[in-house]
């Protein structure tokens, strides 16, 4: 179906898109923090390196789909086979993340040049971009690398760019500043829990390399070193993630940060957390370790579950849109645990479904909240009332986003909840199905809220002129909106991609 | 007693007392209020590490922890502390509980870990038989430099150094737009002295 | 039961540390003793690995002796040589697996002549290493800019601070919504 | 910082003076021995860093800007993280892949030019990002001082 790609592309490009993915925002960024004129040139090249990610990724997503079941690119970093050389090794699943976060990454920095201008200091834009694209190639490499310690080494990148960028939200409102202590406080300790439990499969089986990990691991079976290392992975992993107890430094992180940054973040920082947990879960470990089983069924669930009521309801009771969209985050995390907790490839395949669809609808709705900080200047919902009327397209498209993120049919947010039903009636959760079906009525609640002060609602300040988000901001807005209908629609080809993603993990992942 | 077979008494008894001096370094930082102290301390407690790291034969690992950890980082501590404040305030009886409770678990898990853990020191343990020792075997003939922290920190695993480079670049890309360059502030220092003249 | 303990004695040591390292991290309130206790921690994650790296009777694997000259004229009969004298050793640690012949049979196994700690804990910690102070940099950056901001970097007085600005907004919205109505 | 010259640091100017390019001179020394013995680029940057903060501290920041001056500083952050990227775009090049030191001078195989050349610049680039960005952060933190201390606060 994508072969036609692979025939126009270069040769050179395909022989090394793995590297060639890191290394363009990797030349760029230093060179962007660099360039003069206010910011305006470090953003083209940002959209420049966006673009050719994206292009790269889909030539990714061409090679791996070129072999029937979904071919592994393994690319050896300097030339050295693994184990003694890191590689990058990029299947079904991953080409999804990479292909999630490249795109995500082209649409916010494309809508960022408004916001960034009034946002941002003059002489700090350039470095702006410049931590943005370190930031994007952190997360880039978490998703594409086959190593466990380069993970580590590619999470802190993109986190220590994160913390920057959360709290240059401080010109609008000084709270970025301890949220971004917060979220470096809980993020590096994440990251610290990670490295100790990669030391003891490290000291377990000697290797470092994920796919030869999961080959080791067999043999060493249920060592106690192994089941503490996995534990401290999972936390680690999940503090990145916002894993229900552990997501205290979120809401606040994606409520003052700069609207670009905020609409990037969540569209794509956990996203990559949680792809590194599945991989994790399902590749460097397998399903036969009884006490990962456990693990799956009596923690992960449990945790999903209590995200998805806790955090809906504590949505419904905030002021601030940013921070109701922020613990919706949340709780939609808990959505894609419970899919991933199930261990079957239907609910997997759910959790990663709703994962893409999950970063298409809060990218939407960040970046409609993002056009209205621009234009009238608030995020609670009193300053939303009666915006459906002044600034109809970009309330249009939230309320698009907004009903995506309830479930409603024809949105992408039914499909990904329909597909994560199944699966949990597939495995006799019957219980956890009715627990989603609540939660979305919770989420009915706390959008319907704020879809009823924009539209119904008259303006609070009758002052308000009819004004609309400029077009940078408009252009792909409306792509993500119609996204979401296009998948609600016919959800085919990206759950198609899910559905492999899930497969190549329980079919060729211990390989 | 694997753990010290073959090797000297003497470094045993080091090993002990400097893991001893960081017990007590911990808890002194722990228990401090003086931040000025805490800082001086945490140099102290990476100092000592470095020494514990030649002990082990991690020379490299010693010589960066020695220049970082106590150079670098209590600079840096010490400017911060300048900017800030003195003294931390103390923490309250009821604030103690949770941290209390959480350490415990986690360190309990840590030593249920350990049991099966190779033995310090233990040659054949899986660490030190699998991909790590290949190095050695390894880089005489294919890269020929005598050291061999050197050949895998630059070329076998290059990528993770080049992310490590990267880490530093951000780094202070992140405290300047935090900061500013300090160049700003600095003229504006010397335009009120002239002025004062 | 006292060679388990006295194998173990060191992880149990280093796992103390990192234990109070994140209590201080948790405990503190103030925003720059939090970071110490960060910096202890990962620096106690460090000594966890440097000892993983250790092997009895090793020196840092710099290689020096007949190890450097290795490469270079007589090199591939030497090699040669070493060969055989692996396989043999090879034999020998099967049967004995001795903790010192273990250790010898280990080093020779890999046709070097001295015994060498391992070097991947080494490499990967420089990077952690690199990764702590960067961290602590732009914490402390951070800490700073509370201070400007705040006037204090005790986090608790922040929340405080913090929740009053949003009980006073959340009470502006209440009577807007209330002049609304 | 550059207050006015007091006479009880008279003993700590006078030793540092000798001591700073003796320092600048042992990092080289690190850097260019990283083969050899416990050094290279990081620690050498890091070295190079000390000195400069030692004469910051003992002759104040203003002549130590002066001296090497900020703008130099971050620009050489960038520059070292480019130049590590370089020897990756090199090998690209040369038909390698990313950072592969074997194919960059196309010597035939067992020949270790390569890597050592490979090593020498990537460990350059290491060097220079390290000394540009703890500087840059240095003074970053140094320039706050003054700041704060003139509106006192």
């Amino acid at each position: 179906m994508m072969d036609w790609i692979l025939q126009i592309a270069p040769a050179w490009a395909e022989a090394h898109a793995p590297a060639l993915l890191i290394l363009l925002p990797m030349l760029a960024g230093p060179l962007s923090a660099f360039l003069p004129g206010g910011g305006r040139l470090a953003w083209l090249l940002t959209v420049v390196v966006t673009t050719l990610c994206t292009l790269l990724s889909i030539i990714l997503l061409a090679q791996v789909q070129s072999v029937e079941g979904g071919a592994i690119i393994s690319y050896a970093m300097g030339g050295w086979a693994p184990p003694h050389g890191i590689e990058f090794r990029i299947d079904a699943l991953n080409v999804l993340v990479l292909l999630l976060v490249s795109s995500i990454a082209l649409l916010t920095s494309i809508f960022s040049w408004p916001t960034i201008k009034a946002e941002i200091a003059d002489g700090k834009r350039a470095m702006f971009f410049g931590a943005f694209q370190v930031c994007f190639m952190g997360l880039l490499g978490v998703a594409a690398t086959g190593d466990a310690f380069n993970l580590f080494v590619f999470l802190e990148l993109s986190s220590i760019a994160t913390y920057v960028l959360v709290a240059l939200g401080s010109g609008r409102d000084r709270r970025a500043l301890p949220a971004a202590i917060n979220y470096l406080l809980m993020g590096t300790i994440g990251a610290s829990f990670y490295v100790v439990g990669v030391g003891f499969l490290y000291a377990a089986t000697g290797t470092l390399n994920m796919a030869d990990l999961a080959v080791q691991l067999q043999d060493v079976g249920g060592n106690r070193a192994v089941q503490v290392g996995f534990a401290f992975i999972l936390v680690g992993l999940g503090l990145k993630a916002a894993m229900f107890p552990l997501h205290q430094w979120l809401p606040n992180a994606y409520a003052y940060s700069p609207s670009f940054v905020t609409a990037f973040l969540a569209a794509t920082a956990t996203k990559v957390a949680i792809y590194a947990m599945v991989r994790f879960l399902f590749s460097v470990f397998s399903l036969d370790f009884a006490f990962e089983g456990m693990s799956l069924a009596f923690i992960l669930a449990p945790m999903g579950i209590a995200a998805m009521l806790a955090c809906s309801f504590q949505a419904i009771f905030q002021a601030d849109i940013r921070r109701t969209l922020a613990y919706s985050s949340v709780a939609q995390v808990g959505y894609m645990l419970l899919g991933i907790s199930l261990g079957t490839a239907a609910g997997v395949s759910a959790g990663m479904f709703h994962l893409v669809n999950h970063a298409l609808m809060k990218g939407a709705l960040f970046m409609a909240v993002g056009g209205v900080v621009l234009t009238y200047q608030g995020t609670r919902i009193h300053d939303f009332a009666g915006l459906g009327r002044s600034a109809p397209w970009t309330m249009t498209a939230f309320a698009i986003a907004g009903l995506s993120l309830i479930g409603v049919p024809l949105t992408a947010g039914f499909q990904s909840k329909f597909a994560l039903v199944s699966a949990l009636l597939e495995s006799g959760w019957w219980w956890a199905a009715l627990i989603v079906v609540f939660s979305s009525v919770l989420a009915v609640v706390y959008m319907g809220r704020i879809l009823e002060a924009v539209f119904f609602r008259a303006p609070n300040n009758p002052h308000k002129e009819h004004k609309e988000a400029p077009l940078l901001i408009l252009v792909p807005l409306w792509i993500l909106a119609i996204a979401n209908i296009w998948v609600g629609v016919s959800g085919g080809f990206v759950y198609g991609l899910a559905d492999d993603a899930a497969s190549a993990l329980f079919i060729g992942g211990a390989s | 007693m694997i753990g010290y077979a073959g090797a000297d008494l003497a470094i045993a008894l080091i090993n002990v007392l400097l893991l001893g001096l960081l017990f007590v370094v911990g808890v002194a930082i722990a228990r401090m209020r003086s931040l000025f102290a805490i800082v001086m301390l945490s140099g102290i407690y990476s100092l000592i590490s470095a020494t514990w790291f030649v002990a082990l034969d991690a020379v490299d690992v010693a010589f960066t922890e020695a220049a970082v950890g106590a150079g670098i980082s209590t600079a840096l501590l010490l400017g911060a502390m300048l900017l800030t404040a003195r003294t931390a305030k103390p923490e309250t009886r009821a604030m103690r509980i949770v941290p209390i409770l959480v350490v415990i678990a986690t360190g309990a898990m840590l030593v249920y870990a350990t049991i099966d853990l190779p033995a310090f020191g233990d040659p054949d343990s899986p660490a030190n038989t699998y991909v790590g020792t290949d190095y050695l075997e390894r880089t005489p003939e294919e890269i020929a430099v005598p050291n061999i922290v050197t050949a895998v920190l630059a070329s076998y695993r290059g990528f993770d150094t080049l992310g490590e480079t990267g880490v530093v670049f951000t780094a202070a890309l992140a405290v300047i737009l935090l900061l500013g360059f300090g160049e700003r502030s600095l003229a504006a220092t010397f335009n009120r002295k002239k002025d004062k003249n | 039961m006292l060679d388990f303990v006295l194998e173990r004695g060191n992880y149990w040591a280093i796992i103390g540390l990192m234990m109070i390292g994140l209590y201080t991290l948790f405990a503190a309130t103030n925003l720059i003793k939090k970071l110490v206790g960060l910096s202890i921690f990962q620096t106690s994650i460090i000594l966890f690995y440097i000892s993983l790296s250790r092997i009895d009777g090793g020196t840092a694997p710099i290689l020096y002796g007949k190890d450097a000259g290795g490469h270079g004229g007589g090199h591939d009969e030497a090699s040669g040589a070493h060969g055989a004298a692996s396989e043999a050793a090879h034999s020998a640690a099967d049967a004995a697996h001795g903790a010192s012949d273990a250790a010898h049979a280990a080093a020779s196994a890999h046709g070097l002549e001295n015994i060498y700690s391992n070097p991947l804990p080494h490499v990967l910690m420089l990077t952690a290493i690199v990764v702590g102070v960067a961290t602590l940099a732009v914490g402390l950056a951070l800490v700073v800019r509370i201070r400007e901001a705040y006037g204090t970097i005790e986090s608790d007085e922040i929340r405080e601070t913090d929740l009053e600005v949003a009980r006073a907004e959340f009470a502006v919205d209440k009577s807007d919504e209330a002049s609304a109505a | 910082m550059a207050g006015p010259r007091t006479d009880h640091h008279v003993v700590l100017r006078i030793v540092a003076k000798p001591l700073i390019p003796i320092i600048a001179l042992f990092a080289l020394y690190v850097h260019f021995h990283g083969d050899y013995s416990p050094g290279g680029g990081f620690q050498a940057g890091v070295i190079i860093v000390v000195a400069i903060v030692l004469y910051a501290l003992i002759f104040g920041i203003t002549p130590a800007m002066r001296a090497v001056p900020p703008v130099f500083a971050r620009s050489l952050a960038g520059l070292g993280f480019i130049i590590y990227a370089s020897v990756g775009v090199w090998s690209l090049i040369m038909g390698g892949n990313f950072l592969d030191y074997d194919v960059l001078f196309n010597e035939e195989p067992g020949g270790h030019m390569g890597q050592h050349y490979g090593i020498l610049m990537v460990e350059l680039g290491v060097l220079f990002a390290v000394a540009g960005s703890m500087l840059s952060i240095f003074y970053a933190f140094a320039g706050r001082v003054t700041e704060i201390k003139d509106e006192d606060w």
